[in-house]
């Protein structure tokens, strides 16, 4: 009926860009505040959850639901940025880090205690996945995030290095003083930053949560996941954070598929991927090779 | 009542060590590994199976459990010693979650989530079995002295300085001729050993181990506790241990929080104390306040 | 023996820019080399590349007729190579006197030696002696964060002295030194010459270099300029091309 | 300042809560967090409703009923000092066990060094029945569960199954008799618990082509992604599935033709409904004011609620857990929510499983093809 290589690269694929548009925000935020944001899996979860009050309890239709759940989503991680990240922005990078990690858990928990335990489903029509080329098996929800992944990361790209804003948040990015000393605003920069990626990330949990259903702990799994991918196309790379995410959507589809590697162990692939290409370059795949005295 | 509370001290000594020896790698040394947990969980399991399968008694765990650990540690560190910062942060966190899912599967070796069950009692001098609370709080207190007594001396050690020095600049400390590979290599490797002893007294004193014990949960634990204690701050990690572990875990159940909400409750402690010290006292707050 | 540090078609590449290239210049024991160049010669980079803190690509490094090729840089010091860099690199959470004391006791470096009874007295008085040379015993106690600029080049000074290679390599050790602890800096230099030991210094304090070095050695762009006495270097029409670039004029105009 | 610390520590502990004596305390430990919270909830709410419910008409022995609820998220070392709180602080005669297994093996060595009852209505490891003599346990084990699925897929004549399981205490002893019991061919799939992306599992399983699959989860929060994943990869053939997924009309929303298209068959406990079931649920729904979930298990907890209270007016004291083990061990055809059973010399309640057919809105009873 289907040929199951064809239906592997394809769950690949979507895996892979839910992926990259969970790692774009890490490794966006990594680069201009330096630290790995450890709560960004639970904006994904915000997203998916946004969704589910406006389109199931208010009814809404799936497009203005969506936006308006993209648009609470970047208010709130604008929001985060301000009461949480601005004041220790001058301190070592481990505070923000912790600071995040404990944000992560409060998170989880008020998500527990507002939305109950139990699983929950966005929508309650089911989509009738089609054959495509007669090769595989699709949704029309899985059509629509590879799309979108592309959209918004094609989009990003282009506003990065074209805008005069993208160029700006770059410099910050590269030497945040040499920036500030050019009259480069760091507050605005870290707004439109956390904002960007905060969008992608509820943009990628509006997917997840009609790909994969509503849970409290959802959050986690994706993040971690994704911080296996911003690592190993090398911290702060955005092109980086689009060859991980895809690597390792293939090679946790393709390993199973094919039996190298049984199901049971399917959460663990995506750290031996990571350990793996580490051993080679300890910096991440595009990560310049540590000169003693450069970095 | 009170007895209770020895069984609470007992677990909190459990982590005091872990602390106490995370602190070491991580507060002393620097090295940013979120993967302590998995020392603490092979010294847990290998006691779990010597013990089981083999009928190693308490004390001859101890000494295995240290021995395992520190040799995986060994490996382990070969391998990632290279990496630095977030690197060596996230790929740690990675084997602790490898080390899960192996827990889970490899069920000839671990039972999988069937877990470990029937672990002796610890004994000690052949076959004094330290039942109940009381002695069984002394025997770990004892233990726990000693290797604290010797995590101490590492601390004032010029070792323990070397450490410092190397946490702060490391290639300063190449500059005038030190190892600096062999200095953390040691530093994983003790480190590891602590755990792996600390493991082995929590398998024994729990009688049950399953793969839980590699959860993301008790990796933030670890961090709670080193966070709150102060990195490098050697008292002020026990104290946090005894606070967190002893006191905080079981508060939300003593202020009969309604039951739904007991498990977010103690999150929901455990993330404000987190982030309330990174803003007030990042280096911890047992220490004096910089002048 | 004539030439103490050799340096042989030493060459480097960074992703493209020759930062050293086909270099060679010697130092005599016992000497004051200073090592002069534009900004961006590759002055750092040499003092790297002796330190083996990075590996030259081709080329070879005698110190007193042994090769120091593919040594890992901690065994540098232990030969008698010694450094300071040109950020100054101080252990900022440990207190001057830790910072002196790791550099001069290596016997307690093992952990197991933390059950030993310790006798660092000789460190002690080492330590002692040179703050009293540098006047600042003062400092002991003080954390290094807590030191002033002038203070933290002093007490990297002491610590690269301390590890008693027999060859200092000193990078820049005048920069954004006020005159009177220059004056310090100086005679701390000469003591060394007396008694017995070779540096090789970066310096852009012309002045201050001519009056302490032996003997100057140029380079510019990772090549080699000229190598002499310092009133004979300073006259050099290359050097100064480099310098201050093809400005004729003001050479006439200039008694340099 | 550290010591003056340590001080304060010590005295603000001890001067906590002491227990009054006039009602009558039982522990219960429940997953409150975590995977299971969905049924752990469940269960507790249904014991709010009891308790309510008998102290409005008279208590036991005269005093009102009090259940302390600890959280045990499924973890063994959570629940563990769960029991050790309820053991030592409280100071309970009975602690209704644990949901999960973990939870139950992780409380059981605290109550029996005890001698304090533990009664579990739900966990279903073998290791269970000799975790000890004051450990009772009012459930099917789990491996009656894989044995009558394994008879039925071969006398229904089916060559191969695919069987996934969830790598979790109780699925896995399902698992075991399955294999032991079924001689055709087996495809096995394992998938960690939180897993919630089976499209490769599926995929794999659709080019084996199957004559049936076999959905062996721990918690029935995996059943509703995999349902529907599986309805979305097309798949047609017989649908067996564990007795997790029973009792949660909540889990069928819009697969409900899909499950019977393929006629879905799960084990399920002998839950015949009788008067005393549907009592337990109406006071669940004048409490809650909404229907019950997992109504099969809110019929055993209530049976093994009202053996403690009933060996309790035996003995006529409470704390006499010698006596109201020996009563629990002379139970002989107890007439419950459950069904009627006895308990034998392990403490097992020696409950058996059928099989329930989905019938477009539930899963019920149906005559087994011989």
């Amino acid at each position: 009926m289907n040929d199951l290589l064809a239906q592997l690269i394809w769950n690949g694929l979507v895996a892979g860009s839910l992926l990259a548009l969970v790692s774009l925000g890490l490794t966006l935020i990594y680069g201009i505040a330096g630290f790995v944001q450890f709560a960004h899996g639970e904006l994904v979860a915000l997203g998916a959850y946004g969704m589910l009050i406006f389109h199931k309890f208010l009814g809404w239709e799936i497009f203005p639901a969506g936006v308006a759940s993209v648009a609470c989503v970047i208010f709130f991680g604008i929001f985060l940025e301000k009461i949480l990240f601005r004041p220790v922005r001058k301190k070592n990078p481990l505070v923000p880090l912790v600071i995040s990690i404990g944000l992560s858990i409060l998170l989880q928990s008020l998500i527990l205690i507002f939305f109950g335990p139990q699983i929950q489903t966005i929508s309650d029509r089911h989509f009738e996945s089609f054959s495509v080329a007669g090769k595989f098996l699709a949704t029309p929800n899985q059509l629509c995030a590879v799309v979108a992944a592309v959209i918004l990361t094609a989009g990003l790209i282009f506003f990065l290095k074209k805008t005069r804003r993208g160029q700006s948040l770059r410099a910050v990015s590269d030497n945040r003083n040499l920036a500030q000393i050019f009259g480069v605003n760091i507050d605005s920069a870290m707004r439109w930053i956390f904002g960007v990626s905060a969008g992608l990330a509820a943009v990628a949990g509006i997917f997840l949560g009609f790909e994969r259903n509503l849970e409290p702990m959802m959050g986690v799994q994706i993040s971690i996941t994704a911080f296996a991918a911003v690592i190993l196309g090398s911290l702060g790379s955005v092109r980086g954070a689009i060859f991980g995410a895809l690597t390792i959507g293939f090679a946790e589809n393709l390993l199973v598929g094919f039996g190298v590697i049984p199901s049971g162990f399917s959460s663990a692939i995506p750290f031996l991927v990571l350990i793996g290409i580490l051993l080679v370059r300890p910096t991440g795949f595009f990560g310049k090779s540590s000169q003693f005295l450069r970095e | 009542m009170i007895e209770y509370f020895f069984s609470l001290a007992t677990i909190a000594l459990i982590w005091t060590i872990v602390a106490q020896s995370y602190n070491l790698s991580f507060g002393l040394a620097g090295l940013f590994n979120l993967g302590h947990v998995i020392f603490f969980g092979i010294g847990a399991y290998a006691a779990a199976i010597l013990n089981t399968r083999f009928g190693f008694n308490f004390l001859e765990n101890l000494g295995l459990a240290a021995l395992i650990s520190g040799t995986v540690a060994s490996g382990f560190g070969i391998l990632t010693l290279r990496l630095r910062g977030h690197y060596l942060a996230i790929a740690t966190l990675g084997a602790a979650m490898i080390a899960q899912v192996v827990a889970l599967n490899w069920l000839e070796l671990t039972r999988g989530p069937l877990g470990i069950r029937g672990i002796d009692e610890p004994q000690i001098f052949g076959e004094i079995f330290v039942g109940d609370t009381l002695p069984h709080f002394l025997l770990y207190f004892g233990i726990a002295a000693t290797l604290l007594f010797f995590l101490w001396k590492l601390f004032q050690s010029p070792w323990g300085r070397l450490l410092r020095a190397i946490r702060d600049d490391e290639l300063a400390a190449i500059a005038v001729g030190k190892n600096i590979f062999a200095a953390k290599l040691w530093a994983l490797v003790l480190s590891a050993a602590l755990a792996g002893v600390a493991g082995a007294m929590y398998a024994h004193y729990r009688v049950f181990l399953d793969p839980s014990i590699f959860a993301l949960s008790e990796i933030i634990l670890l961090i709670l506790i080193v966070v709150i204690g102060g990195r490098g701050n050697f008292w002020g990690n026990v104290a946090s241990a005894f606070l967190i572990v002893g006191v905080l875990s079981e508060l939300p159940r003593f202020l009969n929080f309604p039951e739904t909400l007991l498990g977010a409750a103690r999150n929901i402690v455990y993330a404000g104390l987190l982030i309330a010290t990174m803003f007030w006292r990042p280096r911890g707050i047992f220490c004096r306040r910089k002048k | 023996m004539s030439d103490f540090l050799k340096i042989s078609r030493l060459r480097k590449k960074f992703d493209g820019v020759h930062a050293v290239e086909n270099l060679n210049f010697e130092v005599r024991k016992n000497s004051i080399t200073g090592l002069i160049g534009p900004n961006g010669a590759g002055k750092t980079t040499v003092f790297n590349l002796i330190t083996r803190f990075l590996k030259s690509d081709s080329g070879e490094i005698f110190f007193r007729g042994e090769t120091l090729k593919n040594l890992p840089p901690r065994k540098i010091v232990d030969l008698g190579i010694a450094r300071t860099f040109q950020q100054i690199r101080l252990w900022k959470n440990l207190t001057v006197r830790e910072n002196l004391l790791l550099a001069c006791s290596k016997k307690y470096d093992r952990w197991w030696d933390c059950f030993r009874r310790r006798n660092e007295a000789d460190a002690e008085r080492k330590i002692d002696e040179i703050l009293e040379k540098f006047g600042i015993t003062n400092l002991k106690k003080m954390h290094a964060s807590d030191l002033s600029y002038g203070q933290s080049k002093l007490v990297e000074l002491a610590r690269t002295i301390l590890t008693d290679a027999e060859i200092l390599l000193l990078d820049e050790p005048a920069a954004g030194i006020n005159p009177t602890l220059l004056k310090t800096i100086e005679k701390i230099i000469f003591d060394l010459k007396k008694s017995g030991k070779t540096l090789l210094v970066i310096e852009h304090n012309m002045p201050f270099l001519m009056k302490i070095s032996d003997e100057i050695v140029a380079i510019d762009g990772g090549k080699f300029l000229c190598q002499g006495a310092p009133a004979v270097v300073q006259k050099n029409p290359k050097l100064l091309a480099a310098y201050l670039g093809d400005a004729r004029e003001i050479l006439k105009s200039e008694k340099c | 300042m550290k010591k003056l610390f340590f001080l304060a520590t010590a005295i603000f502990i001890s001067g906590c809560t002491a227990p009054n004596d006039e009602k009558i305390r039982l522990g219960a430990i429940l997953p409150l967090t975590g995977g299971m919270a969905e049924m752990g909830l469940e269960l507790q709410k249904s014991l709010i409703a009891e308790v309510e419910f008998l102290n409005k008409n008279g208590g036991i022995l005269e005093r009102d009923l009090e259940i302390i609820f600890e959280d045990g998220q499924c973890n063994p070392g959570v629940a563990t000092a769960a029991a050790q709180k309820l053991v030592r602080v409280e100071k309970v005669p009975v602690i209704l066990g644990g949901l999960c297994s973990p939870e139950t093996l992780g409380a059981a060595p605290i109550a029996e060094k005890n001698r304090v009852i533990l009664i579990t209505s739900v966990s279903g490891a073998e290791s269970i029945s000799d975790a000890g003599d004051f450990i009772f346990r009012n459930a099917p084990e789990g491996n009656t569960n894989g044995q009558i699925i394994a008879d039925h897929a071969s006398a229904l004549g089916l060559q191969k199954i695919a069987l996934v399981n969830e790598l979790s205490d109780f699925p896995l002893s399902v698992k075991k008799t399955f294999l032991e019991n079924y001689d055709g061919e087996i495809f096995e799939e394992n998938f960690a618990p939180g897993t919630m992306d089976f499209r490769t599992v599926i995929s794999k399983i659709e080019n084996e082509k199957p004559d049936a699959l076999f959905f062996n989860p721990q918690q029935n929060q995996s059943f509703k992604v995999f349902l529907k994943q599986l309805v979305e990869a097309q798949w047609s053939g017989q649908l067996f599935f564990n007795n997790t997924v029973v009792g949660n009309p909540a889990l069928y929303e819009e697969i409900e033709d899909f499950l019977q298209k393929n006629d879905a068959i799960a084990g399920s406990y002998d839950v015949v409904p009788n008067p005393q079931q549907t009592a337990v649920l109406e006071r669940f729904e004048t409490q809650w004011n909404r229907p019950a979930l997992f109504r099969h298990l809110l019929a055993n907890q209530h049976d093994s609620l009202h053996l403690i209270l009933a060996a309790m007016k035996k003995t006529g004291d409470e704390n006499d857990t010698e006596g109201i083990r020996d009563f629990l061990y002379g139970v002989e055809n107890f007439v419950g929510a459950s069904g009627t059973f006895s308990i034998d010399e392990n403490g097992d309640a020696g409950k058996s499983y059928s099989l329930v057919k989905f019938d477009g809105t539930e899963f019920r009873n149906f005559e087994r093809k011989k």
